[in-house]
């Protein structure tokens, strides 16, 4: 299981050019707030915290849909899946989860807090805000996972896995930005939404690889 | 330990690929599976792996101690593709293999000697030709012991020299009490192996 | 038979050769006129009046000033090797974008730094998104892309390509950092030295800028040589070492 | 060339993922900006046309990094390029732009006018920024197309893709915000900046594909 | 039509390949290419085709006429990979490559029955086993016309009906004036071919 974790990060920031890479995309996506929003400072510290969860949710969505679909397409996957009688596949479909966090989300919480910096963000909001990136992120993965692995078995599987993935990844972002925002505007308390992210990531850390353990079983041909 | 198919179907998409295929293999046997082009040939394959669910009859595996309970612990299953990541090193694919399959048996070095390429593995597998990647692909046998293995046309490719180093590692493979089963369309010089020829064939 | 083009290429490296002697002669003598520009640059500014209306603070644009030059000037570089590249296909273009991209970077990082520095008393904000402001960091950025492009490719050839595309298609950022002041009439300083009607500031603090302008670039071009020094010899050892390699396989074919 | 228009446009809508996996981003993104902003209907109306081509840019990212790679590793490549005697290489790969707008992009410009609403934004402002992401997106799509080709051989390139391409679309974005303003706040004439955006497009139109044609020749091995 | 080669020189990732390889080839002539894997096969026809640039000497095809001025122009290339779409049928596949490529030749259906496998036009092509792929990939060649025939090892994965199709194929290529170079490890019936033995071999 290490081993695979140690090969999936390998692969992951060897392709893209190394961890630097993430921080980058960050920097130029928070660069590209201020040209549409205007330079209103107030209004960017506003929406920093939103900013840096809508620059981790696409890095966690870029490159997802082929979690499995490469492992597939070089005949890994079959490796893989007749190694589950020995590691089982939802732990095996978990690992390779981590890996894709580690190499292409875990930059951008590392980074996080200078770029809360960069929006005029309070260090509070920014740390506030580096901790839900933490909790939540993962989740995102895990509910991606599934979705890969059903497109994945489905030839045709577009509709459906966004059907499937839609409902289930707002709710995270909603409960991450919302106590992003608690932390920093006192009546708020930050407890309650960031409880129910955390317990949502491992609710999906459960379902997210059992369901594409399923899915990825059914689909192998 | 023993391996035996009862009366074995295959489907593809929903329809009946092959039916009524039964063989069994002891310790040292192997079976050459030969037929036309989609004839069932690497249906068969994937079916005995586990890879497909089985659509008639049985698989099992005999008397395969605590080590291999089913097929799927097992084997080792080479289909058309490599199953190696174009991106890392062929030491680092093989070392994978090794970790990642337990029940480790030669060195990488030993095993790439094995294939005749005992100077590439610092490269990237992506560098190498389509005959050099297939016979990385067989290192891959090797780094890791399974008593069953499952060779999808694991000729294709390669030149005479390398052809005869399969053979051997073949042989090799069964005199230590190994089964083997290989689709093929070339001649895999395993003398004394079962023969089964897929009937019918695709549209072909 | 492969011994014929493999000193086909060490005469293709011949002329990197004569480069590299040049450079080992005129490389300390160039860095020791950039020292003392830049010394004597800095030393008259320090000399000079203060503005009436910064205060000292005006001393951050004899730093200031040069570095953003030189950042600009040097994407102009890169994009002149990168013709070289695409157009004349001359190994030492390839060779000089690939050591420019650091350098440049890091006077880019400078200039912002610097500038934020002096943002701090003069505009009260460390950093704001203004149109200047803002095409710096995104040519800080565009820098930085080039870097992750060329470490993410490691085959020199098509990383080089690769590197020139992409240095040619970002030049557009470099006439926006220029006009964007007049364009959006943000907070920066419009120009007043590189105007066409000629410069419009006063000679007592134009001269030192106008020196040490002239020293930090041949700061610059001192370490621009030696990077692609060290480029050049990086590339002779990687291809030496697979010389080397092929003749231990020739030796003991399997 | 119409084969291949309509080759990639059946492809991408029948793998299908891509463009509803754009979509449900825009959603999200579009689902954050209220608790960004905060339940404030007038500043969300204001942000609204800037919420909208952030969104849009950043939906347009995903998938683009696999435009040339499905090609290349399928051997597809070898064929455009080889068809390059007959159809020029650039015009090959603008066509292929346009399918990918077509299948991926389109989706999200139709989708827009449906979320502006959601942001409280009034019909003529959502009309314009409608208009101006028809006329502005396939910029991002073609200077993307530059990206793609350049990493091409990068197995998992979508970070470094969106880093390379994110600094280089931002006049767009500024054109494209700033024409959806000024058609809903009056003094500001409309059509200045729109037909900046126009030729901003069409510049890349031309420079993007001459780009990526060099570098997908240089890339071929 | 004469495809001439002189002194030509390939290299991969900066290292030379092989060197000095000069043929040529008039209407009607064939060229068969064999040597150990990572031999610099598949290199040399990729340079041929102006796939991979040349490292020294020259590739010309002289009167070509006004159709096909260049090689690159003039030649069907057949890699390892098939160069068709899985999501696509196998007609709509062929429909493409016609639509594309230009001077089209025979029908789908045609070109489907001289592969043998005139049933599964309306199949996605990744429903197709190995050698059903294979020889969709060789009809490919038949739907439009290109004088030159750059394959890579065409017969890999077809059964032994299929090789004979493909053989009559090539020889009905060039009985019609075509050229063509193929670089394979299995004979390949074209008993008039001129040969080309690629020295050496990478660390074979
Ligand atoms: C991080 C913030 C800043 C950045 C990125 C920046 C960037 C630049 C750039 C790129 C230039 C070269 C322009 C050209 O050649 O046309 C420049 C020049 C200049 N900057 Fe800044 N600047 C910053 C802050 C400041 C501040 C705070 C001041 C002072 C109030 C200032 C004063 C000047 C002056 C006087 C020039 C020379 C203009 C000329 O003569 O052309 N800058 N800056
Ligand atoms: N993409 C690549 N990048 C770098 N080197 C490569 C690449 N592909 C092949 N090579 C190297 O080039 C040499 C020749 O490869 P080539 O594919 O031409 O061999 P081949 O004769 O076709 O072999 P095979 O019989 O296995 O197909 C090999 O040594 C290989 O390692
Ligand atoms: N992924 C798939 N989905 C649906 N049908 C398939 C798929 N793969 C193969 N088939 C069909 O199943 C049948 C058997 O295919 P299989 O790959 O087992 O043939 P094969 O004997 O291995 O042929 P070959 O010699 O070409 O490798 C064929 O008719 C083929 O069309
Ligand atoms: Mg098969
Ligand atoms: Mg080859």
């Amino acid at each position: 299981m290490l081993a695979l974790y140690i090969r999936d990060v390998k692969l992951g920031i060897r392709a893209g050019g190394g961890a630097l890479v993430g921080v980058l995309f960050f920097l130029a996506v928070i660069a590209v707030a201020p040209f549409a929003i205007g330079p209103d400072a107030n209004l960017l510290a506003r929406i920093g915290p939103a900013m840096l969860w809508i620059g981790a949710l696409l890095a966690s969505l870029l490159g997802l849909d082929r979690l499995f679909q490469v492992d597939r397409e070089d005949g890994s996957l079959d490796l893989l899946i007749l190694g589950s009688s020995r590691h089982m596949l939802p732990l095996t479909v978990f690992v390779k989860c981590l890996a894709h966090w580690t190499a292409s989300v875990l930059p951008l919480v590392v980074a996080a807090p200078v770029l809360g910096l960069l929006m005029n963000m309070s260090p509070l909001a920014t740390f506030a805000t580096a901790l839900t990136l933490l909790a939540g992120t993962p989740a995102i993965v895990f509910i991606g996972a599934a979705g890969a692995a059903v497109a994945v078995s489905l030839p045709r599987g577009g509709l459906l896995v966004s059907v499937l993935v839609l409902p289930l990844v707002i709710p995270v972002l909603i409960f991450g930005v919302s106590a992003s925002y608690a932390a920093s505007t006192q009546p708020d308390p930050f407890l309650p939404p960031f409880l129910m992210l955390c317990a949502l990531m491992l609710f999906f850390a459960v379902i997210g690889p059992l369901a594409a353990a399923v899915a990825l079983k059914g689909a192998s041909d | 330990m023993r391996l035996t198919a009862d009366n074995l179907g295959g489907e593809r998409g929903g329809e009946p690929v092959f039916d009524g295929v039964s063989f069994a293999l002891a310790a040292g046997d192997s079976l050459v599976i030969t037929g036309q082009n989609g004839s069932g040939k690497s249906t068969l394959l994937r079916v005995v792996a586990g890879l497909l669910p089985v659509a008639a009859g049985t698989v099992r595996l005999n008397d395969g101690g605590e080590d291999f309970p089913d097929v799927a612990s097992a084997c080792h299953y080479l289909g058309h593709q490599n199953a190696m990541k174009p991106a890392l090193t062929v030491a680092e694919n093989l070392d994978f293999r090794r970790d990642f399959l337990g029940h480790p048996l030669m060195t990488t070095e030993a095993a790439l000697d094995a294939v005749g390429l005992d100077s590439v593995g610092a490269l990237p597998f992506g560098y190498l030709s389509t005959g050099q990647r297939r016979r990385i692909a067989l290192a891959g046998l090797l780094v890791s012991f399974r008593p069953v293995w499952l060779l999808d046309e694991p000729s294709a490719g390669l030149d005479l020299a390398s052809e005869r180093r399969l053979t051997a590692l073949m042989q090799g493979h069964l005199a230590e009490g190994g089964m083997l089963i290989a689709a093929t369309h070339l001649p895999l010089g395993l003398d004394d192996a079962k023969a089964l020829v897929m009937p019918g064939g695709g549209s072909g | 038979m492969a011994e014929t083009t493999i000193s086909g290429r060490l005469t293709n490296l011949a002329n990197p050769t004569r480069f590299l002697e040049l450079v080992g002669r005129f490389l300390p003598w160039l860095a020791a006129i950039a020292l003392l520009l830049t010394f004597a640059g800095l030393a008259m500014g320090f000399a000079a009046p203060e503005d009436y209306q910064q205060g000292s603070t005006v001393r951050i644009m004899y730093l200031h000033v040069p570095f953003a030059w030189i950042s600009m000037f040097c994407y102009m570089l890169m994009a002149a090797a990168a013709l070289g590249t695409l157009v004349w296909k001359h190994p030492l273009a390839d060779v000089a974008l690939k050591a420019a991209a650091p350098i440049g970077a890091t006077f880019t990082a400078l200039a912002l730094a610097t500038g934020s520095i002096w943002g701090r008393p003069m505009w009260g904000t460390w950093w704001v998104w203004d149109g200047r402001l803002t095409s710096v960091f995104v040519l800080f950025l565009m820098y930085l892309g080039i870097l992750a492009l060329t470490r993410a490719l490691d085959d020199p050839q098509r990383s080089a390509r690769a590197a020139a595309i992409l240095t040619l298609v970002g030049v557009i950022n470099i006439p926006i950092i220029k006009f964007s002041v007049e364009w959006w009439n943000t907070l920066h300083q419009p120009a007043s030295v590189m105007r066409l009607d000629g410069p419009t500031i006063h000679p007592s603090l134009l001269w030192p800028l106008l020196v040490s302008a002239i020293g930090f670039t041949l700061i610059f071009f001192t370490l621009h040589l030696m990077a692609m020094r060290a480029e050049i010899w990086r590339r002779r050892v990687a291809v030496m070492r697979r010389m080397a390699a092929k003749r231990a396989e020739n030796r003991a074919p399997a």
